[in-house]
């Protein structure tokens, strides 16, 4: 038998050491793993970089993960959100390094780096401040920028649902990042509100293929960013 | 602010629908976030368009009504949106495929700063202390077949957003093909800025004031309401 | 309206002009467009540059195109087959030229191309026949090889499913080399067994967004390539 | 072929059966056409594997029933198979992401030639006039975790198939972990070939003539059928 289920957020995270990479899935709140990462928060892990489109909102969530100063590296395209201070404090005050990267050569970054592809050519940034510091190359009279491939410790990704070989659907535009960091990271945790036995999952419409998935934990009824954000929550 | 200026030229939403005017029926589209996202309300009946929005959906559709929404159906400015029928999502690398393959027929961008040779400036002022965020207009410039740009012709103090040259940091060399400001339709071509269209009223001398590069006037030179047909049909419009 | 249904393979293949790039879709005899391929060969052009996996077996399909004298050569992992004269003949006898690509490297350069990217490192066939004539370098001490994204003029595919934005869904391991080679074309036409109206298709399992596809046909009952041959039938 | 020699070690059966003895529980595995395939007939009672093909489809199951199969679900040996529940299909770039990005932890394939250097000669013979066709095998030898060859000790006409250096052209440069043939159990090491077992009455020397370079012996050195045990362990095998 496979069966790559979890108890929990805090089994499913427990292992996470200092000093990990961590990719975290979701585009603004759509896709955000808030129990994932409030396991994490618990856990106690530090010195992390995270990799992310977004820095989160308010103090839940990754915004809540930064602010209680586990995160010394973030790798993001857009590190600014509405009702967004956590990041912009600990980046204006030196605390936090800040990787900025396109948002295509992020997912790009990520799809090759599961892909087993070490580097790539794209045209975003030629000619920016992105630029600096990075090869270019002309090909068919067009200069285009050497990109690395990335790759992560874990993964922690919001599904909707899963079976116990760790294959994964989404939901809707909370698919985003999801596919390719599950691809990416040595260790992808996954949850999801509902967990199916085997075979109750069209093969035909598996978004993440069990492979690249070790752990699915079910949350039931994840919590929205937004509304956390709107009631003042804080965590922990 | 409340000038005299404003009341010349088009409104934001005439802007707008005056973009809209120019997309061919089957575009596949881009719109960026604030005044792009109203070329949506003005598109001419009879014509499809598809949305696409990068955090990975195609055939987005209007806001949702309200008490509708899901958090986990959102646009690139991280709105609540609908998704139409025939739509399709996709994760971050297919959607950006879609976008660097050529695959989007136009984006739509706001504007800091254009150049006459194409280059656009619109994430980041450069100064020290800002939090600089990119997201995907650095992807959208290098990869849509046609990018505009839409935007006041000058900024709220009166600077020319149309120059010789960006000040701020580049978002992208020379991958702006088009501008639609309040007072005029400025194509950019190999020889720079040229005036394809004025907003009524809106005078060429007025416009060329008001730019920080030099201006070309296009033979004919269009003005006015004459737009029931798409991009590139000189029907109706009259020289300056 | 958008409405990319033609009434006939023969319309949807009519504008291939000589010396056109064709993708030609399928893994053996699964996924193989063989009404569009006869279609191709009934339209007469010549000259092609044909990028598949295979080269088809008995004479029918892609083999009964290369038979026909219209291809001038392949992009292919696999050119020999049980039940394939056509295109050995044909290479040895010096008419038709052969790229030889390993299979996955194929599937990346055509992804890479659809994707925008004009080029990539991939480990595969470092320090054998194969990577000569290509650059190599190394990425945290392990060498690559530089390889090329691959567009074509046009994609033959077979689906299961469309509706008349071009969305398509497909069957099974048919799927294969449907998606990418759809991506990677100018005008990607698809086949399938059924097309249906817009919002049928569940925008969550839709593989192929109508964005990657030009041109879409009904072939309610399509044929196996594995009958005819054992058939005996030959095209035209 | 019907010589003595045919009598002594494993048989192509026993040799998928001492190799399937190795995998752990769990493993994503592809399995290469001809004798590799054999392997998943002989998976211990309690394991379960799951088996990629390169064509797109992960949970390969064994072959249809007569009259059941589909020329749609094919395995990359293009024979008709089957799809377990909790598969899943996809396309070729996806597969081979999994393939090149390390996901695979064990490909089994068939050899011409394995160096002592882990060298891998398995697609071509170099002949003028031979059709060249690699498929998958060098995206798999470049990708995949650890690499199986399973194959007999010699060639037909008695040649070694390990050897000093390959002298057909390479399928990939070390990168054979191990190679199970008729005779024995061969690691390939840093220092080259390491019998780690023998097969029942086939003794070190004999191994040792019909093999193309230095041959070692591990300490200790087993042989036989004690082999209830996954990979790794030592569980009453004897030294030779």
């Amino acid at each position: 038998m496979i069966d790559k289920r979890y108890q929990s957020a805090a089994d499913a995270v427990a292992d996470v050491p200092d000093g990990a990479s961590v990719m975290i899935g979701g585009f603004g709140e759509a896709g955000s793993p808030i129990e994932l990462i409030h396991a994490l928060i618990d856990q106690g892990a530090r010195d992390l970089t995270v990799i992310s489109n977004n820095t989160g909102s308010g103090e839940v969530g990754l915004a809540a993960l930064l602010k209680a100063g586990r995160v010394s590296k973030v790798v993001c395209s857009f590190p600014r959100t509405a009702n967004s201070t956590v990041f912009p404090d600990l980046y204006r005050s030196g605390r936090i390094e800040l990787e900025l990267v396109p948002q295509g050569t992020l997912a790009e970054r990520i799809r090759a780096g599961g892909a087993g592809i070490p580097a790539f050519f794209t045209p975003a940034a030629v000619g920016t401040p992105l630029a600096e510091g990075k090869e270019s190359r002309e090909f068919d009279g067009k200069e285009y920028l050497m990109e690395r491939g990335l790759r992560a410790d874990f993964a922690l990704i919001k599904g909707r649902r899963a079976d116990p070989y760790g294959n994964v659907v989404y939901s809707k535009t909370a698919r985003n990042f999801g596919p390719i960091m599950a691809m990416a990271a040595r260790v992808a945790v996954v949850q999801v509100n509902e967990i199916v036995e085997a075979g109750m999952l069209d093969p035909e419409v598996v978004v993440t293929p069990g492979i690249f998935v070790s752990r699915v934990v079910g949350v039931a009824s994840p919590m929205h960013e937004s509304e956390l954000v709107a009631a003042g929550a804080t965590y922990p | 602010m409340t000038t005299g200026e404003e009341q010349i030229g088009w409104s934001r939403d005439e802007m707008a629908r005056r973009l809209a005017l120019d997309i061919p029926n089957g575009s596949y589209v881009n719109l960026g976030i604030g005044i792009p996202e109203l070329v949506a309300k003005f598109v001419p009946a009879g014509r499809t368009l598809i949305y696409h929005t990068e955090n990975g959906l195609l055939g987005m559709g209007p806001s949702p009504a309200p008490g509708e929404g899901d958090p986990e159906l959102i646009n690139a400015g991280k709105r609540q949106v609908t998704a139409i029928a025939g739509a399709s999502y996709f994760h971050h690398a297919d959607s950006f495929a879609m976008i660097r393959g050529g695959h989007i027929d136009l984006c739509v961008l706001g504007a800091m700063q254009v150049a006459q040779n194409g280059d656009l400036a619109n994430w980041s002022t450069g100064e020290p202390g800002a939090i600089p965020a990119v997201g995907g207009a650095m992807d959208l410039v290098a990869g849509v077949k046609s990018v505009y740009v839409i935007t006041q012709h000058c900024t709220k103090t009166g600077e020319p957003k149309l120059v010789d040259r960006c000040t701020y940091p580049l978002t992208g060399r020379g991958v702006i093909n088009r501008v639609y400001t309040d007072l005029a339709v400025v194509d950019v071509t190999r020889d720079g800025f040229r005036v394809v269209e004025l907003a009524p009223g809106v005078e060429f001398e007025y416009v060329r004031e008001r730019t920080g590069a030099p201006l070309l006037r296009s033979a004919p030179l269009a003005t006015g309401q004459c737009h029931e047909h798409a991009c590139g049909c000189d029907a109706k419009r009259r020289p300056v």
